[in-house]
Order: C-alpha cells, then structure tokens, then sequence
C-alpha cells in the first residue's frame, strides 16, 4: 500500500499495464515527454519509448480514428482526449465508428482493446469549457462502456480493468479530485469490475445515487440528513453504461426513495435513463418520486459557477423534501 | 534539453511575396496510350503473363458482377448497389501490387481489390442478400464488405473515417514489426473531410507505412470536382504534409501497379506514407439510387469511355501475344452464369437467426439485451406471421 | 391547398424563406444545381442564384462551422445534413459553438438565425448508417431547439417557423415519409408553434406519445387497442426541445398512463428524459409505470430492422400491459 | 450541361515520379533586421509617425498587461491568464494593417488585436474578473474577450473551430456587399484539427475574403511543431488549397504590416482567402498552468529574446527620429499605474445578478429554465452565506 492522488493510481495503472504488455500504447496532446497536462502519464515515454508512449498532433478526431485502427489491429490503445470538453471533435469516431465496428462486421474486428481517458467535470473555475460532464451523450450508444472512478483506489483497479476489457471503454477522470483525492491503493496489480455499482453505505429512508467527484458531495449531504435521523444509503455507480440496474433497484425497493444527482444538465442527462428504468422496475415501492439534482439546463457558466453546481445544499434539501413528500 | 529551431530551413524575402503557384506540376503517370500501346519513353513494369491474365479477366469480372447486380437492384431483388464501372485499374491494378498480408481500407467502390484476392461470386452474394452466411452477420446494406482472412477491413458508410484509422492500423503493423502496410482507398471528395487531414498528417508525424490512395474521379454524387476543391488536385496537399506522393492514370493499369508497387516499397523501407492520386472517371451512376443525367452531360461521359481501362489492358495484353480470344469469352460467358446462378441460389439463403440481433454489440451480451432479447423472442412467438425472417427460427 | 408529399413542403417553406429574406441561404453536399439526394432543394438554385443555394465540399465540420460564421454575422443559414447519420462530425461545432455561442458572449453575438435540416430514421433498408435517430444527443444541448415535422402540413410550417426562429433548430425530417407522407399543404406562408405538442386524438385511459415518422405507428396501435376498448390519447411532442412538458402531464394526469415511443435505441433516448420528468409530475396519477417502446440497445441492423423496429405490434402489446397492470 | 474535364490542366511522365519536395522555397519576408535596421533590398510600407507610434505603444502596453496579469494569477487575484510575450509584432501589426469594419476571429493569444482597436484597461479587466461589466458577463475564463462594437468576435476555448466559422463569417460579408474582410488567427497546433481543413478548402471553393493568420511559434502547450507536422510549417498546406500564401517574420512589425495590407488587399478586390504564415516563438509559458522548463531549454528561449519584436521596432523608430526616450518611460510608467490601478478597482466590481444564470441560453427563457432559476434563487435566499457573490441581490 502506498498514499496515491488520483493522478499517481492513474499513472500506476499504465505502468503496470504497459509492464505487463507490450502492445499497449499511451498517446494524446502533450502525453510524451511532457506527461500530460496533469501529469498523467509522467516517465511513461522515457520507461516505455517514444514508440509506446508519444505526442499526437493536435487533433481528436485524428487521436481516436487513429486508436480505432490501432486497436482493429491488436495493439492496445490507451488515448487520452486532454478535456472531455474537447471530445466532441472525435464524436463521429467514437460513436459510429469505436462503438459500432465489431456488429459491423459480425465480429470479425473490434475495437475491444481500446480505452479512452479524459478529465471531466467542474469545480476548477473552468467556466464553458474545462469543466464539462459529457457521460449522457455517450450513455447512448450501445457497444460502448463508461467507467468513472471516485477516488484512487477506484482510479487505478477500474483504469486497470477497462485496459483490459475486450470492449471500448471511455474511462472519465474527476479531475476536481487529481490532486485532492489521496488515499492507500495497492502497488501491486488489482482491478475492479465493470459494470457493478457500489453500496457505499447501508441506510433505510433513502437511496442516494452517483458517481465520480459527485460521491464527495453526496456523502457530505447523506451526514446533514443524517443529522436530522434521515438514513441514507449511498450509492456509487461506477459504470455507467452497462449500468447496474439491479443494485439499484434492490436497493430502492429496500428505501422506496431515489435521488440521482450529477453535474451535467438535468434535461437528457444520465440521471434521467435512472429515473425511468426505476420508477419502472420499482413502480409499486416507491413511495415519492425519484428526485434529480443535476447543474441547470445552460452552459457551464464561470461567475456563478457555485451557484450552477449541485452540491451538498441542494441535495440535502431534496432529501427532505422527498422524504417529506 | 534538444535546441530546437523551427526556421532553420526557412529562407529571407525583402519583398511582399504572394504565393499562388507554389507547387511544381504534378504530372500523371502514364504507361499505355488510350490504344493500349505503350508510350515510346515508358519503362514498363515487369509484369508475368499469368499476373496480367489474373487483373484482366478480375477487371472482367467486376464489370460483369456490376451490370448484373445494378440489374438485380432493379428487379427489386437487392435494395441497393454501387458500381466501379470505369474504376476497375485503378481497385485492380492497386491491389496487385499488394501482398496478402497488407491490410485493405476501403471506402466502398473497391470491390476489385476483393475479387483480386479471391472473394468469391457467393460470397459477394451472401454480403449482398445479408443472409447468415456473411461473415458480417448482414448486418450492413449491400456492398459493405469485409473479410478477415483476407485482410480487408469491414467497410463502414461514414465517409474519410477510415483514413486516421489506417495510418494507425500501419502504426501497429510496424510496431509488431511486419513485413506489411496497411493501403487507404478513398474518394477525392471524402478527402475534404477533417478525417483526411488528420490521417495523413498524423501518418506523416508518427511515420506510418500506410499508402494512402486516392480516386479521384471527377465527381462526389452530383458534386464536380471544381466544386471539391480550388488546388492542384489531392496531390498537392500529400506534399503540403511532407509526404511523398504520385500521380497517376487511374485508367492505366500498368501506371497503377507501377506506382502502387513503388509505394508500398517506399512505406515498407522507409516507414513513411505514400499519397497516389489515380486520375480516373466514374462511368456508372454514383450507386442504384442515383441519375447522373441530373449533373454531367453524355458527351462527357462518352469522351471517358473513351478511355476504358480493361478495352486499354485488353489490347496490350493481345499486342503481347496474352490474349486469347476464345479463352476470353469463355471465361465471360461462365462468370455471367456463375453470377446469375449464384444470386438464384444464394437468394434463398435465410438471414442470422434473431439472436444474432444483440450479438457483437459487446464481446458478451450484457444482462439489458439479453432482457430486450427475451422480450423480443417472446413476441415474435405471438405473432410470427410479421417476423417471417426470423420467427421459422426461434 | 395543394397535395404536397414532405419533400414538396420542405421545398415549398424554402421558397417561401428565400424569397422573402434575401439573407437566407440554403447549402449543403449536393444540394445546389442538382437539389440535393432526395430532391428537398430542386430548383432553388435556378431561382436564387448560386450565392444562395450551394454545394460544399465534402465535409458536415466545415458545413455547419460554416453555417455558425454566416449566423453570427447575421445571414440566415439554412444547411442540410444529407443523412442525419453523418451529423457526428459536425457534433463539435453544434454542441460546443452553436449552442454556446450567445451565452458565451453575453448575448453580443449568436447563431440564432441558424436551422440545420436533416433526414433521419428507419424502415429504408438503410442499416447502421442511414437509419439513425440521434435526436437524444442534441436534447442534452442546452441552448438548441429540436423540431420534427409527421406530415407535410406540419412540414412546412414548422420549418418556416424554425427558419425565422431567433434560435439554433435542428430540424429533423422522417425520411421514411418524403414521399410516403402527403396531405394537403397551403402554398400561401403560415407558420406552426416551436415547443407545442399536439393532441392528435383525445382518449381517457393511456397518452400514448411520439413524434415525426413514428406518429404513424402509434396511431395505428391506438386503432388496435380501441378495437378492445382502450381509449387512447395520442400525443405528438412535434418539438424535442423545448418540449412541451405541461401539455403531456395535463394528459398524463387525465389519462393515468404514458406510453413513449422512439426509433433510437432505449438506453438514453429522449423517451427516459420524458418518464423521469412526468413520473415526477404525476407521481400520484399514474396507475401503472411509465412505458417505452424504443429501439434495441444495438446499432441499427440491416437483416433484422422489422424486428429491431418499434412498430406497431409491440406498441400495441405494450399498451395492453400498462391497462392491466 | 456543361462539359467537365478534371485533368485539364495535367500533364504526362512516363516513368514513376515520386514528389517528395515538389514546393517552390517559400520565404519568410523580413524587412527589419534584428537590430531594428532595414535589410538593404527591402522595401518599407509607408507608415506614418502617428501610426508606428500607436503600433509601438500597443505592443509595449501588452508587455506591461502580461506582466502584471501573470503576477496578478500568481496572487490568486485571478484565476489564469495567458501572455503573448514575444509575439506581439505579429498580433499588433497584422490588427494594424485592419479596417474598422473588419471582423477578428481569433484564437486566444491576440490581446494586441484587442488593444490595437482601443479596448481599455477597464474593459480588459472587466472580463478577467468575469464581472457584471464584462459585455460577455463573466462566463467564460479570463482572457476569452469578445466585443460587437470593436468586431472582435467573442473567443472560445475550443481550438481550430473559429476558422470555417470565419469562412462564413466572410461570405456573410461578401453576400452583403459589405467592403470588409473577417481575419482568422490561430496556432500551428490548431492548425492540425479537422476544422481547418474544413475552413480552408471551403474558403478557397467558396472564394470568401478572409484572412488566415497563422502564428507558427514553434510550440503547442509542450509539442514541438516538428511533433505536429511533417511538411514545410502551414504555408506549404494554403498551397495545397490553392490559397494565396505569405510567409512573414512574425517578430518584424513591418513585414506583418505589409503582409497583412497585400492579403486585405487581395481578399477584397479578389474575393479569395488568403494564407499568412507569421514564424514567431512564445517567450512566455503556454499559460499560467504551463512550465515550459519541462520542454523546452533555456538557451532556446535565449536565443529568441535576442529577436525580441518591441526592441526592434522601438530601435527603427529611433533610427527614424521618431522615438521620444522621456515621452515613452513616461507611458509606460502610465500604464503599469492604469494596470494596477484598475486591477484594484475592478477587482471589486460584483459579478452578474443570477438572474443572468438562465440569459442568452435561448432569446427569451423558456419555461424550463424559469423553473430552474426559480428554484435556485429560493435556495439561495434560504442558505445566503453559501453563495456569497449573488446572495445580496437576489
Ligand atoms: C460522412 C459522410 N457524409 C456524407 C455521406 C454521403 N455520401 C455517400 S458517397 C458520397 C460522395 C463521395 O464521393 P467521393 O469521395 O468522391 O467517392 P466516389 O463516390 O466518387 O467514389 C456522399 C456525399 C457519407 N456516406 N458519409
Ligand atoms: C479542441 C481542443 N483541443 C485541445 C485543447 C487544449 N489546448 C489549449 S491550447 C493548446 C495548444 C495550442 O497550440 P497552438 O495552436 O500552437 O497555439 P499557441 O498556444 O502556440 O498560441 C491545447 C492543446 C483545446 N483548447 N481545444
Ligand atoms: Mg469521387
Ligand atoms: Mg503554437
């Protein structure tokens, strides 16, 4: 064991994936000799090469075309996008090419070996476009899977387990937490499961439900309700796509109350395919309705950033009021 | 920490220069005349009997298999086609200068490099009929090949996407240090796509042994060159990259596996990109859905047939003593018949049984489609009259 | 009146658009001399001139970063996507520019003049690439309006209304019915309302909702179901955003039940944004879980469309299971 | 219908001819020496004293802004900036060349424009504080200015997406009869992405008047233009295009003066894009995120600063008995009391109400957004001290 931020158990997890195979390969804006922008893939290029770990032009749609074919090929592509903000130039790669190439061609190519990583997320004064939460506009594309780690731990046995992964993965960083979450994760190698959610903590009133940085500011909401003898139960999604439906449903069924929350727009975002699988699954026991607590359908602004963000207030108001319902 | 000093090459004017014809011309390669005689200065590339024979009666066949299926679109028998009717030196004559190892990305119009390595009348029909016995679970329209023993990647519809995705399959080739390049076929209108710029600029960078080739034939849909593009053809951006490029006569046979083979030599020994724009004509219809008398007139398109390619290898190959003639026509009446008993037969063949509508979304279905799946079987089962592909078969 | 088929209303509103503002100008891959793939822009060229209706390259980025430049200086834009499948290039552009462009500058500039025409959908025997339904990626876009026309009345006077909208529409056409679909059109200028559902048939024991193409297959459904005595309320939600959440709830109120139908696959789609928001709403109303019928979670398959397809059969099913819920 | 032939204007060869440097040498234009002194053979744009004053005193007022900004982030007063350091001959003399009426698109390190066309110390301010005052309300980080009245385009971060945006900004231009041009700035990195193969290509097809501005220094964050491109910098690829190009010392004010006049020039009477190359290095870090000592050495930046663009223009101006020693210290003494002075003052200026949360998101909120806003002021009436900035004027 060994105290980690995020950005270490990141770079912990390619150098044991990189150690372990050779065919995987690191690449983005800056992630050479520089490291990365934050520092992500610091050594990687003097421990591994300029082959296996190097500077791409400047150009995502470029990054990601050129993983996919890598990635058809066998090798393992780890491609970094330097902001989720800047993903969007290589939408059409991922979302008609990464996701759709192996029921194309009935299985013959895949993209399973590739992974993107990128740093999402708000809380940094990055107003429109460093702060960004993207998961919902690729939430709906099936073949693809999502994976969004809370803290260190998490970071480097999902990061782990997305590289190896026979599927595409696009693997979210919280990088409000980078350097302010640290915590003991393991040297050696571990993974995590994909596709699993986490019971963060076991309550009765209430099943309270998110991801990445969000966990932080739903667990400081859970202990005000608590306070107030609210019991909650925490839940930390980890996947979003698959998602791990069942746990939550159980987990409702147990509270008879949701409440989802994550900092992307409320209209369309993922909280929303939640809410209706649930209120489907669970119909009968809910006993208010599931509540989202999401930023404002606008763009990400700057000057009223606090105001935008759904933190611990919110959402410890939209527990009584659901509980209270 | 390296000096580095990015004018080093860079020359001095003390006088407002303006820049508007930069390029040196850019010539086409051109082996046979329109006649099929060789041009006098011509060096022709060393090309067996037997090899000549395989890209003549290939460039035969494809034009058969065309006529037939555009046919068969039209009988309603398959709900699209596209045709290469005037393209086949440049698919044909390209892949011959291939090895069975390089990798084909194509845009859709190449079905010569297939039939060159082999595919067969059934298969092209399986994919054409999207019956089970595609490889690609008929799960694309018609025309949207892909083989994985022979190297030829699944053809996708977004047009230029598959340009950065060749210069990183050559990456990974060289990595794992084989004796192959990975060859991009696309259209000169895809080449205004971002994805263009953005393979070849990033082949060029990470020095990938990909060819990139372009058909450039005069036309995207209705959309004439003219409007595509204001340079000196596609050519003359390979050279804004710093990427060795060659033009040429994309009706020419000889000049495609001439240039082609230089190519591949090139990015092999060098690994580096290498741009061939194939200067050619599309004679058919941009595909069944299309009428081209909307946007080019017959005068233009008689002056192209002019130049038809396999007429042009045809008669080099009789000035060579090659060709038979009764050989020949054999040989077109039995792929005539082998096509059309094919499409019979293989007409009937039944599509993927309805499990395979969730399979190859992930490497294993996860549990949401195997629920959507249940669900689906199970009404498919009440009302089997409205499914009948599938509902035989549950 | 007129008998128009859709193709004919579209070309009918551009007319009208063009000969009353000279600053609209209508561009696109093929869409100048030849009017483009399926004919929506015939003769526009010939009667505007070739400054005002044209071909573009080959590049749906370059079109709509384009169309973004002409907006903001005060043209009005009208671009056509050929196939709503190949809009992903231009995601960047649309998500991060369009839709962000006035609140990023406080109001000084916007593509507020902007429409961007698309066909889109299913049942062509088009496959993965020309079936497609993205209409969910763009109604996380906060800033766009999102408009689909069922019929060729509401063809034209949705999109003279979008045109002349001072808001960024992406306008989407049902391919599927260009030709299919006619009706008697007006030739004068008139116009429908951006954000307003329609109640199509008024009903008392489920709202079954929809829009564009799929509005058929609902109503064919409802026909099943009042053979067994369900009244159906059939909705057309006509804009996906802003949509029209009051109408649908006072609906949903009346009736109890919501079924929601959509061509794209279920996971994402715009169907769980209108569950989780009406489940809401309506908490105490609704007599039995809010119901999609929607595409699979799979790319768009050639083979088995009948099957991947929402249709009629499995609407019908679906509403007799709400009822006996 | 109009007959097409797209090899025209192709010539023939018969032996495979690979083009691996098929461009002309393209040249930097210089006019101004290092040392402030005119290279004999050129010739100078007339300029008049009033004008190379203002040129001067822009850049130098730049200087001054960039220092006390940095410092100002490294306080924490603001929360990023970033310097234009060594580049402000190639920003201040290209604006310089402009009109009123013409737009600037630009990429994020073009402050010189900005001040050039008179924006003040307030209003810099105003929008690094993201305040109330800010014309674009305090939404976006500091240094992304945008103002209608000056026609500087409102900057956004995403890269390269400005360039086909100012192809249409320009045919706007064009179709309206306007005498104007739209400029286009934007890095050597940016210049990788799709967009400005789109922008480019569309321009010259399209024959709009707009000015693509390049500034090739060297670096993008960390990679070295020869990790971003393989051919000879961004010139070679206007060529491609069939663009006008100019390549111009980015470091001399005159030469991107007059270059930037030949290009307007050209837009204007010839509806056509024109391509400047303006080779210039980044003396400051990429921004106050960067380090640049972990990419670059010292000696290099050494070297540039000896090409340090204000020294050399201040040296010719001297030369030409235009340069007042006294008047100047006195300016910048001025100035750095403005910045600071003003850096105080606006620091206190409030932010926008949070009515402005929901604004400019449509022209008019929609129902949604009301709901929204309702709700959130509620919130914050109930728990005021947690939101501080909007509390007080709810
Ligand atoms: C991204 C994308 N945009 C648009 C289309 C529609 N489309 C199919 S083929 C075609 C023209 C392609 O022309 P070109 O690249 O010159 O190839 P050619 O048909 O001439 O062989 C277009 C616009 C597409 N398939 N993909
Ligand atoms: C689409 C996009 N990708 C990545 C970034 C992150 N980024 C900001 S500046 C920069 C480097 C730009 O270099 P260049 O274009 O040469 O301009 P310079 O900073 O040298 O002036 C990068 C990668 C971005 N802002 N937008
Ligand atoms: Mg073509
Ligand atoms: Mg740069």
């Amino acid at each position: 064991m060994a105290k980690m931020n995020m950005l270490q158990a990141v770079n912990s997890a390619l150098i044991t994936a990189m150690t372990e195979n050779e065919k995987v390969m690191v690449f983005g804006e800056d992630v050479g000799h520089f490291g990365g922008v934050f520092r992500a893939t610091s050594n990687l290029q003097e421990k591994f090469g300029k082959g296996r770990c190097f500077n791409t032009p400047l150009t995502e749609q470029g990054i990601i075309g050129f993983a996919n074919g890598l990635a058809s090929q066998g090798s393992v592509p780890v491609a970094e996008i330097q902001f989720a903000d800047y993903i969007f130039p290589a939408f059409d790669q991922i979302v008609n090419e990464t996701a759709k190439w192996r029921y194309r061609s009935g299985g013959q190519f895949s993209c399973g070996t590739l992974t993107i990583r990128t740093p999402y997320g708000g809380g940094i004064a990055g107003g429109l476009y460093h702060s960004q939460s993207p998961e919902a506009f690729f939430a709906h594309v099936p073949g693809l899977k999502i994976v969004v780690p809370r803290n260190p731990y998490q970071a480097k046995g999902l990061l782990l387990a997305s590289i190896r992964d026979d599927n595409p993965v696009l693997f979210m960083e919280p990088k409000r937490l980078y350097r302010a979450s640290v915590g003991e994760v393991p040297e050696h190698d571990y993974t995590l499961p994909l596709g699993k959610a986490e019971v963060v903590s076991q309550g009765t009133d209430i099943t309270l439900l998110a991801w990445g940085a969000q966990m932080e500011v739903m667990e400081k909401a859970a202990q005000m309700a608590e306070k107030d003898g609210i019991s909650c139960e925490v839940l930390d999604l980890r996947s979003i796509l698959p998602w791990d439906r069942e746990t939550v449903a159980i987990s409702v069924q147990k509270t008879g109350r949701l409440l989802i929350s994550h900092e992307a727009p409320q209209t369309g975002g993922f909280a929303s395919e939640i809410a209706a699988s649930i209120q489907e699954k669970c119909f009968l026991y809910l006993e208010s309705p599931i509540t989202r607590v999401c930023g404002l359908d606008t763009p990400y602004p700057l000057a009223h950033e606090k105001e935008y963000m759904p933190d611990h207030l919110k959402i410890y108001e939209a527990i009584v009021r659901c509980v209270n319902f | 920490m390296k000096d580095r000093n990015h004018l080093s090459n860079i020359g001095l004017s003390h006088q407002v220069n303006v820049i508007s014809n930069g390029l040196v011309d850019i010539p086409m390669l051109q082996i046979l005349q329109a006649d099929g005689v060789p041009h006098k200065e011509a060096t022709l590339p060393d090309m067996e009997k037997e090899l000549a024979e395989k890209i003549l009666t290939t460039m035969q066949y494809i034009r058969i298999l065309d006529e037939r299926m555009v046919a068969a679109q039209r009988q309603g028998r398959i709900s699209f086609y596209l045709a290469c009717t005037g393209e086949e030196a440049s698919t044909v004559g390209s892949a011959a200068a291939l090895e069975p190892q390089d990798m084909i990305m194509s845009q859709y119009r190449e079905q010569g490099t297939l039939a060159f390595r082999g595919y067969s009348t059934e298969q092209f029909m399986d994919q054409m009929f999207s019956n089970e016995k595609d490889p690609n679970k008929g799960r694309q329209m018609p025309i949207h090949y892909g083989v994985k023993e022979l190297n030829f990647m699944t053809i996708s519809s977004p047009l230029g996407t598959q340009i950065p995705q060749a210069s990183g399959y050559a990456y990974g080739q060289k990595m794992a240090g084989q004796p192959a390049v990975t060859i991009c076929y696309f259209g000169e209108g895809a080449a205004s796509e971002g994805d263009f710029h953005a393979g070849l600029n990033m082949a060029a960078v990470l020095h990938c042994p990909v060819i990139f080739f372009c058909r450039n034939n005069g036309y995207a849909i209705s959309t004439p060159s003219e409007e595509q593009f204001a340079g000196d053809g596609i050519a003359s951006r390979g050279i804004g990259y710093g990427i060795k490029t060659i033009r040429v006569d994309g009706n020419d046979v000889l000049a495609v596996f001439a240039a082609t083979q230089k190519a591949r030599e090139l990015a092999l020994a060098e690994n580096c990109p290498v741009l061939i724009e194939a200067m050619t004509y599309r004679l058919a219809a941009h595909s069944t859905s299309d009428d081209p008398t909307g946007y080019r007139s017959k005068d233009e398109e008689e002056r192209w047939r002019a130049k038809d390619p396999v007429l042009r290898f045809a008669a080099w190959m009789q000035s060579q003593g090659w060709y038979n003639e009764e050989q020949n026509k054999a040989f077109l009446e039995q792929s005539r018949q082998d096509v059309l008993s094919e499409l019979k037969r293989v007409e009937k063949v039944p599509v993927c049984k309805i499990d395979d509508i969730i399979t190859d979304v992930y490497d294993t279905p996860p549990w949401h489609l195997k629920e959507q799946l249940a669900e689906l079987k199970a009404h498919i089962a009440k009302y089997p009259e409205a499914y009948p592909k599938t509902a035989g078969r549950l």
